[in-house]
């Protein structure tokens, strides 16, 4: 445990006085869990003590939070929200009491925030839409697993889908509607989609990995096993996947490396550093070729990987690209 | 006294289903009424409810009468049959049972945990996931038979403690990679049918007999109708009571595992807000939950309800927005024709 | 009847307070195989807490409940029973969702191949029952009986216990077995109190009823305000002993100067005609006029109760006119009906008179609530002086105003159900068995109050199956049989020495049975 | 009967006080036991469980007892205390309203919309949220009160469908861009205090005294005591029933526009799971599911339980899945602990 902000008033011994960031995550979602660790990674490298707070998917739950903060007078406030165009009042309040807030992940969609760290989901959207209109040549018949509704993961990723979708009029969505990110729902949709649909069933993209896993299972249950599935995340076992073949790509969003980016960003701010305040986080496309090395970062050789986290992070806020992370096919520095 | 006894005898064949005597039945309605399908379809309103509404769905698609489909209920039905079941027990009693989502969340953790420790033992891991949840369930059931906390606040603290305990065994995150053996436990078919499903009919037609045909369920009946009562009579209410949380915590145990099992992942917020599903299946099937009132027929054919309508609007291409006032509605209506016909039956 | 053996079970110097009042202050008592100890005492004596504590509902705070040779596990009652004593509780015990087989046999069921053995039970049952003499379909559920059928069928459940079970100590103890029945059932409950003395059952027997002492018992106790004061075999006392006893002083006549019956003339306050009740076998019609006492006589399950809640409008009826002072009241609907003037003393004071959890102060107020605020505000003072004024007119005995109701001895609530409506006008009161449960000293008061309310002008009707009550306290008394009036009796006709065989006669019409009207079986 | 009739109404003072007889006053106490504080201390045993978490949370951080903490402390509790007050109402018939945590996201986006649609008007969004609450409310009470659906699945009905209705209310979104006056009915500080605290508070008082003091409240707790007794004695049943409903759904309504404009957003999903805290408040607060039983001091003791933990966890930076294991077992040993010591209280 980090203690009570509180009884370290004093900063630490030796040293200077850490910098002390308060976050406030929607939930412990995998993402996020995953996230964690990248940014105590990089705390632990820079000096830094994290108060963290989980909201449970209820804003009124994070507003509380970020009063406890506020009243804490934390150095920084890193917010994932739980929904965009929220939490107005308390970023207010943040700023009349001189704590930087940052969004990262989620957007907050509010002039007077700080920093904005978030990835481009729309792009995301696109790129797997891209690899399902490829693969089934621009033309059949799609289902689309969609986030929980509203949430700004859902909404981006699905203007990205949209988007690929004008250039393709010979695809069709035949269903879409949400299982909510998760694989248990997904089954049961999809496999009810299949009794409405059968066959007729070309390719479904999920809006994430997980959902598409739970679609897979239902494919497989009903005998359709070579039906495409794409989706986004790469998280294990969605890599997994895309090695087996059962997934035709994903895109990687590593929240390793894109938390501990939110989290060097609301130091800096801090801090007073100079920074990009609103670097963009872009997702690699992660197919057979490139997957091997996403598995490393992810599942196999994850210690060394958070091992020299906090130095890629540096050198990433530097280059602008802060999703780089060595995947065949990304590129150091800004596009 | 001057009438023969042999009259008020003749009810015999009846007697025996204790749960239906006057459903379907329908001896009495015959002998009383000369509109005797009238009083028939008054018993039996909620049948004709389920019957109706699948109609309605066969009628506006055809694939959802085909096999593949009813396959496609049965499985989506299973673990929600496993803990309607358990908690029919629970509510007969006068308790409720709100934990059972997440002792399926723990259930299925614990039960991914060990499967990837040990890969080729699925019957170790079907075992370590029931007992998670007897466990559960035994702490229940020990809360509530003799500390005398009441079910409500027992099982509430279970269920917050147990989601809680869910992400900590995972330290927060899913337990993915597991190895593809985990899937066998509920992707096996016998006789074209999954092992949930055979899983969930074994369970409807073991604890439909328990509960009409043995002394046990005849007790767990008394201990909800008037436990004074009961424990006047000698019954141990206390492990009646103790017995019923138990056994709902095994069986979401069961169904932690398969629900896992099915999609390969141990996922810490499974089974999230399944206990309302569970106790309205229940409680659609007639049961109070003052106790004393209800039956496993009942309780399945709540839960068909549910099933029928979550997969005939996805059928339909219901946004699911629209799918929860559709259900909603329906659900409220359709106890409203249950409450009304029960009391035109003479 | 002694059986000369050590005693079966021994009471030690029971002590028993409820919120640092003492309820029982050292009681001991012993009871020997074969006999029958009649329990008598006030209300709120303590017989009931006794009897608790020897059937392992309550604890004692001190003392010792010792069967054959051993301690009973103060406070457990699957260890009673496991040593063989069994309890018919003075409030009803039955589990309503179950039918009457079942009732009957929770506990011991009877089994085939580890199986339940319904036909079996079913048979037994039905052989227990006919014993008394009462023809019910024992898979009816137990809530769709009438109180007095749930009564005998506790009764005889309670006799079962005995019934090819282990060789316990076979106590049984019977706590106002009789307070919803007639005498007919009375009669046969005496046979099998006989028989299963016979058998060598010790029994306690507790009642406010002296011809049932008289009738059973080997030998009397009574209790006052918690302590032992009489012991001593039946021969050796008179019932003016045992009054004593009971009440510390003499009570002098039961039941009071009747008010002089009304005229044909006199108005009429209640005016029935054509109502007709679901299931009865014809449409009612009566007249009560302005002080009149009109009883209401009938078996178990002859539809009295079932004729007073249609006229307050608690059930359902099908058809009729019911008129209060010339004025039509609309059917089923109990508030207008108290606004009217009428009051409900219900058979059944845990389903329907009282609000147990609440305190005597709130259930005393709650008919007249109106009365008792100013624009919704509650008026303290006048509410409780209005209230106290009504419990001590009927010399309830209770910690205070503010004793929840639950917690009173089952006399003490009879008396709040009854005084409740004392606290303002009513045209015509409705008394269903309304001193059940209810001792000589308090039985009388209530019989003065009704007097007197009679004599102020109210009208009543008193459905009782107490016989001497009907005779005693009637002007006019009407026998009901399957819903329907069977017969009518003038007070001249009620004073004569053969009213009891007649009102009995119009009452069983041996050709006809109730076992036509039993159709419903309430799921 | 000896005893002079003088005796038994001695104890006048106390009468006027049906909720708290035992506890706070202590008189009984006092009289009967020499060692009063030992009883005074077994009647209180909640408040006493609470204290003891404060304490314990002051000691281990000085930050928790501060000021600014009280107040968000308060200010987080404000909507939860809103439904929890209402809920008090309806568990005292016996009934239960699942309905609530959907009913605050209906009025938030109906509020949010109108707010969105009528800038400056903060009076017609307050009222317009309340009254669709109110709506809500009216028709569980019809469901409940007329055609005698149990209230668990009317309010279940109401859950569901809310919740879907919610959603279709932003097409499936969150209403965003919304006016900063909308921010004006929650962030308004008045005396120091924020809005939200004061109608909290005003609630608590106002209904405390509407329970106690006038008939109104004594109709609710006869009805729940027991229906039919209730009835008998003239009580309109029907109309006591409706009308818990219709006063839980307003206040959700108002908890709803509160908590909307306190982060100035619409969210579909505000209130997800909201009714179980505030049922929890309400049986911590010692009343019973079968009503009859409870008070709305004990339901501000147990959302002041709640609360209290919610906010003291994350101030020991307690991980939330640990909050939830703690919250969960803290919430089963206080009730347990109230059990047990309303046992030893002769
Ligand atoms: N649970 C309880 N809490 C508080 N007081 C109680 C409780 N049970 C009984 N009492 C009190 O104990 C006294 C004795 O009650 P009990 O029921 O034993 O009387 P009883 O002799 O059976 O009277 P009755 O003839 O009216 O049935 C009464 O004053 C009653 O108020
Ligand atoms: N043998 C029986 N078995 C089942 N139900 C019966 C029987 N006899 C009568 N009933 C039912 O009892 C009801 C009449 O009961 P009600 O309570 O009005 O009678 P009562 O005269 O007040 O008797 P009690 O003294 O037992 O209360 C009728 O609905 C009738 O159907
Ligand atoms: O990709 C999603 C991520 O963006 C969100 O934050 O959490 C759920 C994930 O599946
Ligand atoms: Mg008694
Ligand atoms: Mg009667």
């Amino acid at each position: 445990g980090l203690g009570d902000p509180n009884r370290d008033q004093q900063g630490a011994e030796g040293g200077a006085k850490p910098l002390r960031i308060g976050v406030t995550v929607y939930d412990m979602s995998s993402f996020i869990t995953a996230g964690k660790e990248g940014m105590e990674a990089y705390a632990k490298a820079n000096n830094i003590e994290l108060a963290w707070n989980a909201a449970n998917l209820d804003v009124s739950t994070q507003a509380n939070q970020m009063d406890q903060l506020i009243s804490a007078q934390v150095d920084a406030i890193v917010v994932v929200p739980v929904q965009a165009d929220s939490l107005q009042p308390q970023v207010t309040a943040a700023k009349a009491a001189g704590i930087p807030v940052i969004a990262v992940n989620a957007s907050l969609n509010n002039p007077e925030i700080d920093g904005d760290v978030q990835p481009d989901d729309v792009l995301a959207g696109e790129g797997e839409m891209q690899m399902m209109a490829d693969e089934l040549g621009g033309k059949g018949n799609i289902v689309v697993l969609q986030g929980p509704l509203g949430q700004s993961g859902q909404i981006n990723r699905q203007t990205g889908i949209e988007n690929v979708l004008k250039k393709y009029p010979d695809i069709k969505v035949i269903a879409q509607d949400t299982a909510n990110w998760k694989r248990d729902e997904a089954v049961n949709k999809m496999k009810n989609w299949i009794s409405a649909h059968g066959d007729k069933i070309d390719g479904v993209v999920s809006q994430n990995d997980d959902m598409g896993l739970g679609a897979l299972q239902a494919l497989k249950e009903a005998g359709m096993d070579d039906t495409p599935v794409v989706g986004i995340d790469g998280i294990e076992d969605g890599l997994r996947a895309v090695k087996s073949g059962e997934f035709i790509g994903t895109m990687l969003q590593n929240g390793t490396v894109e938390l501990s980016a939110g989290l060097a960003v609301a130091a800096a701010i801090a801090r007073g550093d100079q920074v990009n305040t609103k670097p963009t986080y872009i997702m690699a496309e992660i197919t057979t070729e490139n997957v091997d090395v996403a598995m490393e970062h992810v599942v196999t050789k994850r210690q060394e990987f958070l091992a020299g986290l906090p130095e890629l992070t540096e050198k990433n806020l530097k280059t602008g690209n802060i999703a780089y992370e060595g995947i065949p096919g990304q590129q150091e520095g800004a596009q | 006294m001057n009438q023969p006894a042999k009259t008020t005898l003749a009810t015999e064949p009846e007697v025996l289903e204790p749960d239906v005597p006057d459903t379907l039945l329908g001896g009495e309605a015959r002998r009383f009424s000369r509109q005797w399908w009238f009083q028939l379809a008054l018993r039996n309103a909620m049948l004709i409810v389920v019957v109706l509404v699948i109609c309605f769905f066969s009628y506006r698609s055809l694939r959802f009468s085909s096999v593949d489909n009813v396959v496609t209920i049965l499985i989506a039905a299973a673990p929600f049959a496993l803990i309607a079941l358990g908690q029919t027990l629970v509510i007969l009693t006068g308790g409720i049972d709100l934990s059972v989502g997440s002792v399926i969340a723990v259930a299925a953790m614990t039960g991914a945990a060990v499967a990837k420790a040990n890969p080729g033992q699925v019957w170790l891991t079907v075992l370590t996931a029931v007992a998670v949840g007897l466990l559960a369930g035994a702490i229940n059931g020990f809360f509530v038979s003799v500390v005398n906390v009441p079910p409500f606040i027992t099982t509430l603290g279970m269920l917050t403690a147990g989601s809680g305990a869910a992400y900590a065994i995972g330290g927060g995150a899913p337990i993915n990679g597991l190895p593809p053996e985990f899937g066998a436990i509920a992707n096996t078919t016998i006789l074209g049918l999954q092992v949930p499903v055979l899983v969930m009919i074994a369970g409807i037609v073991i604890l439909a007999i328990v509960m009409r045909r043995t002394a046990y369920g005849m007790r767990v009946y008394a201990v909800g109708g008037n436990r004074v009562a009961a424990e006047i009579a000698g019954v141990n209410t206390r492990r009646v009571l103790f017995s019923v949380y138990a056994i709902s915590g095994a069986l979401a145990g069961l169904s932690g595992v398969m629900l896992a099992s099915r999609v390969i992942s141990g996922p810490p917020n499974l089974g999230q807000g399944y206990e309302l599903d569970a106790i309205a299946a229940v409680v659609i099937g007639g049961a109070s939950l003052m106790g004393g009132r209800g039956s496993i027929w009942g309780t399945a054919l709540g839960l068909l309800l549910i099933q029928t309508l979550n997969n005939g609007l996805d059928i339909l291409l219901v946004p699911s927005y629209w799918q929860d006032v559709i259900k909603g509605v329906l659900i409220v209506f359709a106890v409203a024709v249950d409450v009304w016909t029960a009391r035109r039956r003479q | 009847m002694t059986a000369g053996s050590s005693p079966v079970l021994r009471c030690r110097d029971v002590t028993k307070g409820f919120g640092g009042v003492p309820v029982l202050a050292g009681v001991s008592l012993d009871l020997e195989h074969g006999t029958v100890t009649a329990l008598a005492g006030e209300n709120g004596a303590g017989k009931s807490t006794l009897m608790k504590i020897a059937s392992g509902q309550y604890r004692a705070d001190r003392g010792s409940v010792i069967i054959g040779d051993r301690e009973l596990h103060g406070g457990s009652v699957t260890d009673a029973h496991r040593a063989g004593v069994a309890i018919v509780p003075q409030e009803l015990a039955s589990i309503p969702d179950l039918t009457v087989y079942e009732n009957l046999f929770v506990g011991r069921e009877l089994r085939r191949f580890g199986f339940l053995d319904r036909r079996a039970m079913i048979k037994e049952a039905q052989r227990a029952l006919d014993e008394f003499g009462v023809v019910l379909r024992v898979t009816a559920r137990m809530r769709s009986l009438p109180v007095g059928l749930q009564q005998i069928v506790e009764i005889v459940k309670a006799t079962l216990t005995f019934e090819g079970g282990p060789a316990g100590a076979k106590v049984l103890l019977l706590d106002e077995p009789t307070s919803a029945i007639s005498e007919r059932e009375v009669e046969q409950l005496y046979r099998v109190v006989r028989r299963l003395r016979d058998q060598g059952v010790a029994m306690v027997y507790t009642t406010h009823k002296m011809a049932e002492i008289r009738a059973l018992a080997d030998r009397v106790v009574v209790l006052r305000d918690g302590s032992l004061i009489l012991d001593e075999a039946i021969d050796e006392v008179s019932d003016a002993d045992i009054v004593t006893a009971m009440i510390g002083r003499e009570l002098g006549t039961l039941f009071p100067e009747l008010p002089e019956q009304p005229a044909a003339a006199d108005p009429a306050v209640l005016e029935v005609s054509g109502l007709r009740v679901a299931g009865a076998s014809a449409p009612v019609d009566l007249t009560v006029r302005k002080g009149e006492i009109l009883g209401l006589a009938g078996l178990v399950g002859a539809g009295r109760t079932e004729l007073l809640e249609a006229i307050f409008g608690t059930r359902r009826t099908l058809a009729g006119r019911i008129m209060i002072n010339g004025r039509e009241l609309r059917r089923g609907a109990p508030a207008e009906a108290i606004r009217h003037g009428l009051a409900l003393v219900p058979e059944d004071r845990k389903a329907g008179g009282a609000i147990l959890g609440m305190s005597v102060l709130d259930n005393g107020s709650l008919p007249r609530l109106s009365q008792f605020s100013i624009a919704g505000w509650l008026r303290g003072r006048d509410r409780v002086s209005a209230v106290g004024d009504a419990m001590r007119s009927v010399r309830l005995r209770s910690r205070g105003l503010s004793q929840e109701v639950g917690t009173l001895s089952g006399g003490n609530q009879q008396k709040v159900v009854l005084a409740r409506w004392l606290t303002g006008k009513i045209n015509v009161l409705l008394l269903d068995e309304p001193t059940r449960g209810v001792d000589v000293g308090a039985r009388s008061e209530i019989y003065r109050i009704v007097a007197d309310l009679a004599a102020s002008g109210v009208a009543v009707i008193m459905a009782s199956s107490d016989m001497p009550e009907i005779l005693g306290l009637s002007h006019r008394a009407l026998v009901l049989r399957r819903g329907a009036v069977a017969g009518e009796l003038s007070r001249t006709e009620l004073s004569a020495p053969d009213a009891q065989a007649r009102i009995f006669a119009m009452a069983a019409d041996l050709d006809h049975q109730p076992i036509e009207r039993v159709t419903e079986d309430v799921r």
